[in-house]
Parts: C-alpha cells; structure tokens; sequence
C-alpha cells in the first residue's frame, strides 16, 4: 500500500467525489475501513488524501479512535446516549497507535501469548548482545561509520552490521565525505520496533554517562 | 540482558569451537567468520570492555584507577587462556585486547611506584593513556546499559503485532496489469546479478577518527622494517623518535604488531615500562608488506 | 500467519495455560485481537483451540462480534447499560465474516471505493529493481525463505516479499520442517508471464554462483 500523494482537494481519483461523511459510520467508518488494509504505518497526511478529508478532521478522528479501542468514553455524533451516560467500555483487543512516523492497527500487547500461538512469522528471533549494543551505537551516533562504531564497542563489527542490515533495522545512508566510509542509520522499521516515533524518542544517553558531560566533545575532537 | 551475560565467568573461557552450532549469528554468520579463532570465542562476551566491565563488577568495585590495577591480572591471564586454547587470533580483534591490556599494565605498573610528580613526557602519555581508556570505558558502559534498555523495549514491543494482511482479493483485482518486458535470457541475467556474491565492503580498522590522513600502516612497516633489518635492533623509542605526530606513532605500533604477527620481529622488555627493543629475526629481506594493504587501506 | 492445528484439548501450545476470560477485555478481547492479525480465515473450531475456549463459546462470540461490528446492539458483560437500553451504535469500518468456514476481519464493502483509491493510489504496473532481483533470486532458489532471500539480497526483503505476492508472481509453499520459516516458490502466473512451461526451462545460471548452502541463515525463527 502506499501513499497517495494528491492533495485532499484533487479530484482525479477514485474517490476525488465520495463524501464520506455520507456512508454509513460516516468518517470515521471510512477511516477504519482503510486502517484495515495498512501494511505498514501510515501518516495523517496520506490519511486524508486519500479520504478526501483535512488532515485535521483526520487527525481528530485518529485520536477518537484511539481512545475508543483504548476503552474511554465513546465519542460519535450518533452514540451520544452512550456518551453522555459517561459510559465507558471495555478495552477491544487491538489498539491504533501512531509509531515510525504513521499510525497503524496493532494486536494489544496483553494479548500475546494467545495471538503468538497464531501467528507463526513475526516471531522475531532476539538480538544478541553484540548486535544489540552495536544497535545501540548506531541509534545514538547515526549517521555512523564501522570503524566509528568498532573503536566504541572495542571490536571489529563488520558482521554485526551485516546481520543487523539484513534485518532491515539499519541502511547504508551514504559516505562520509572526507573518509569515503559507509555511514550507517536505524531504519523506520528499527522505529517501528521500538515503537516510538522518530529517534529523538530514544531514552537520553546522557544519564548513563556520569560525570563525563563533555565525553562527546571529546571524541568528536578526533581523540577516538 | 541475554542469557549469555549471565554465564558465570569462569565458564565462558572454557567455550569453544563447539560454539559454532548455537553461537549468535554473528559469530557463526559469514563465510569468513568459519575461520577458527577469536571471533568465535568471543559470542560469549563482546568485546574487551565488556570483559574489563564483567570484571570489575565480580570485585564489585567501582571503575576507578584501583579497579584497573585490580583486575589487571585477571585481564591479562584470560586473554592468555584464550590464547592458549585458539589457533589465531584475528588481528583486528586481537590488538583491542592487546592495546587495552597494555595500558592496564602500564596503569598498575605505575602504581606499584612511588608516588610522584609528572615528569617527563612518559608520564604524561600514561596519563592520558589512562583517561584516554577511563573515557572508553565509560563510553561503552553507557552503550551497554542503553543496550539493554532497546532489547526490553523491543521485547515488550514485539507483544503487539501490527495488523499485516493480504490485499482483499477484489482490491488485489483493481491492481494494474503488470507490465512484464523481460525474456528468460535477460531475467536470468538479472538472476546472475543478483546471486553474485557481493564483494564485502573492506574491513575497516577504527582509523576513521583520523580523519583521512595519509599515514599508511604498509609504509611504516616497510620503513621499520629497512630500519631493523641493518641489524641492530633498536629500541620502540628509537623506531617512532622521529614521527612527526600521534598518528605515526600509532601507524608504527600497528605495523610492528604486523612484523610480529609475521614472525619476522622479536620484541624484549626487561622490566616493566622499560625500553621495548625490537630485533630483525627473518633472515635477510624475504619479509613483504604487500598483504598489508587490504588490511589497512581504508579508501574505497 | 497460520492456523494452529492443534485440537482443542492439546496443551503443548505457549496458550496452553492461558485463562483469557481473566484478561483485561476478557475472551471477547482476546478473540478479537487473534481475528485483527490474522492473514488467513480461520475455523471456530482453530480460534477455539487458540484461546482455550470451547467452540461453542467462540461461535457465540464471533456473532456477538459480527453484529456489533455491523452496529447492532453491543452485547457484552461489562455493556449492560448500553445493552439493556437497546443501544444502537453505528457501524464499524471493518465486518466480520465467515468466508467457506473460516472467519476474518475485512473493510467493510461500503467503503470499498475509498479504499479501493487509497490502495491504488502509487501502484505502478511495474516492478522494481529490488522486486526483480528478489524475484530472479527465488525463481533460481526455489523454495526458499525470505531469511535467505535477505541474506544473499543483503537488505530486509519482507516488504518487496509481500509486493510479489500481492501481484501472483510468488506464493507460500510450506515450511521449512527444520526451520519453521515460510518458503517460497514461483507461481504459475510467473512462468505464464515468462513464457515458459515450467521453471526447469529458466536459462541455466553459470555453476559458480554459490548456493543456499554457503549462505547462513541469521535468523532463529525464519522472519525478522
């Protein structure tokens, strides 16, 4: 699937004249109907495009639908009874979440174990150490050479990458002008698994570094 | 945290090749890694930091100055167990533990002295040797504990599965006729293509912070190596008394663990932080740098 | 994704001591999540087995589920209130159905214009690069799993996997016994389109290039 890139106003597409809002559900329907098909996270932007909707009005309705799957209160122009009896559902077994830039239907975590036993592919075999902490450096440095990487970690890492690229959770994101080394970055999938919306997101560094504020400077002095 | 980190210590050393079946994928992962020998050995910790850090935590102690010296010892016997039980150290691997090795002796050899001022150069380097391994420590400590916090994460987020389905059949109908143009010939073209193997982006060795400079690792042996091989062996102060910057030094350091590694050097250090002096033992000049330069040219 | 085969009673599953009925959403919740990531439909009688439930109480849910996807009243323990109003909700963006015996969620027919565009919209008639030579690689390789594909490719090929599905060109033929990863094969419609009677008549590759058996596979589980 991918992103419409029209704007909301165009009208030369298949949808260029339904109105949502007329079909039973209304917008709100129509933008599950299309959380449905996702394979991979979509913005609120492409959202809208493709509804023929304000990024707005999509946006809103996202959140609705968010809190809604959540168990809080519903909120919909026709389930105002439910609404104002201040009624509020239980949680459903699925959560619409907004990670790597996109939003996305996801099964609810509590629910794992059972929906495993379904899923075959998907079980994600686990990082090791290595490949962890060199994940991690690259996380935190990117854009980041091998070289950068493996005089961190103290070993050579070239494999590492390997596996972690095949993984898809790291790219060749060019080269370093002055060395002509690979530079390496986490991938939106790498987001996707973490669950978190860009890398910013990542817990801060700093903390683990007690008392050595200055430590980037100093290695990006050249020292290392 | 893996299983793995939890292998008592003692333990660990005693893996060996029988790692191969279970080893993470790295270790086990590219043809190349099949060679016997370090890499291998080390899945079960990751590298000398984290080997230094595996220590310092037995004693429980924090990472000081003491905590160096204290587990010096340690250091440096386990990577004599390792060596006692591999056949080769890969070198890119190996001078890691070498390099940090030798400024825990020099650190814990210092130690054992008197204390005093600085006085001269030599103090100095030893000084910043020490901050320069502290900064790296603590570096990769950060690292570490980040680590752990991504595969919690990833742990935890790997509980929630993203709703990935096929395209309903009536919507995988609307999708354009694919246009298809490619003959057998030219699709197993394509085949050839994809299938060569790739040629492995070289192996770099941590010089990137160098900032490109010019200093090669191939000269400086063969320059060592024109030196030596008049016959007198000559002391490592001697071999870098003339490098212009930290660079060279590093280069020559490098080149002569390539010597070494040759067999065509022989080191002697009679006392601790004494003069290193190094002696020619191939006969004549049959020594050649050219295999150097795919381990240490880092221009593509 | 894949329906377990195990019968209702078998407790060598990780479900197998799963109370879902004590789960925050309770069995309703959990049936729901298995049906959101599920690929394809599956039996009351798998869904049963999954979640520890009888069939019975699974066939009763999953009509519970499809009339409240379809707006009708919502029937539900902790939903009494809205329930005993005789509540009417409007209906959801998805539907339930029960297609040849098996049970999935798909977007509601209405919608299908909107998100017929929206799934349209970018598809081009033409394969990629990547797409080709991920193709080239498992008509060459057959059968063989994306964890393969991505090692000999060098690059996470999950997504170019699914494209080649989508367009007919590769499908799902079983799993590795060793493994468990799902392989792949070629599919009538590719040799249809190369004009070839069987993948034996594909041009003959040099006999250097490697195999399968100098590529490691770098995943446990078959997928990342």
């Amino acid at each position: 699937m991918t992103k419409p890139g029209q704007e909301p106003s165009s009208e030369d597409t298949a949808s260029g004249g339904t109105d949502v809002t007329a079909l039973p559900g209304g917008a709100r329907a129509a933008l599950e109907a299309v959380l449905m098909v996702l394979d991979q996270p979509a913005s609120a932007t492409d959202l809208a495009a493709g509804l023929n909707l304000t990024v707005a009005a999509v946006e809103e309705l996202l959140l609705e639908l968010q809190r809604e799957y959540d168990g809080y209160t519903v909120k919909a122009p026709d389930m105002e009874i439910a609404s104002n009896a201040g009624f509020t559902s239980s949680p459903r077994g699925f959560e619409l979440r907004n990670v790597a830039g996109g939003w996305r239907i996801y099964s609810r975590a509590e629910f794992a174990d059972v929906v495993g036993a379904f899923v075959l592919e998907g079980q994600t075999a686990r990082l090791t150490q290595a490949a962890l902490e060199t994940l991690a450096v690259i996380a935190y440095r990117q854009p980041v050479s091998r070289a950068r990487v493996s005089a961190i970690r103290g070993v050579n890492v070239d494999s590492v990458v390997r596996t972690l690229t095949q993984r898809g959770l790291i790219e060749d994101s060019g080269t370093d002008p002055e060395s002509g080394a690979v530079l390496y970055c986490t991938t939106s999938y790498f987001l996707e698994r973490m669950g978190i919306g860009s890398v910013a997101e990542l817990p801060q560094l700093s903390p683990h570094l007690p008392g050595l504020e200055g430590i980037e400077e100093f290695y990006d002095a050249g020292r290392m | 945290m893996s299983a793995e980190s939890a292998t008592p210590l003692a333990q660990r050393g005693q893996r060996t090749d029988e790692d191969d079946g279970g080893a993470p994928p790295e270790a086990g992962g590219a043809p190349d890694a099949k060679k016997p020998g370090f890499e291998v050995r080390l899945a079960n910790f990751t590298g000398p930091f984290d080997l230094l850090l595996g220590l310092i935590s037995k004693h429980q102690l924090d990472i000081t100055e003491v905590a160096l010296a204290t587990v010096t010892d340690e250091f440096i016997k386990y990577i004599r167990n390792l060596q006692k039980l591999g056949e080769e150290w890969a070198l890119d691997e190996a001078s890691e533990f070498l390099v940090i090795a030798a400024t825990l002796l020099d650190l814990k050899a210092a130690r054992l002295l008197p204390a005093g001022e600085v006085e001269d150069d030599d103090d100095i380097a030893l000084l910043e040797a020490r901050d320069l391994l502290f900064a790296r420590l603590l570096q990769y400590k950060a690292f570490k504990q980040v680590a752990a916090l991504l595969d919690a994460t990833l742990e935890l987020e790997a509980r929630r599965y993203p709703r990935q389905v096929a395209l309903e059949e009536h919507f995988a109908a609307m999708l354009p006729e694919l246009v298809w143009k490619h003959t057998p010939q030219q699709f197993a073209a394509l085949a050839e293509t994809a299938l060569k193997p790739r040629i492995p982006a070289p192996t770099e060795v941590g010089l990137a912070h160098l900032h490109g400079s010019p200093v090669s690792v191939k000269e400086q042996a063969e320059l060592i190596g024109l030196r030596l091989q008049q016959g007198r062996p000559l002391s490592f102060r001697a071999l870098i008394a003339d490098a212009e910057s930290t660079l060279v030094v590093v280069a020559r350091f490098l080149a002569l663990l390539e010597l070494f590694r040759d067999q065509v050097v022989a080191f002697n250090q009679l006392a601790p932080l004494g003069d290193l002096t190094v002696r020619w033992t191939a006969p004549g000049a049959e020594w050649s740098s050219d295999h150097l330069t795919e381990e240490y040219e880092e221009q593509p």
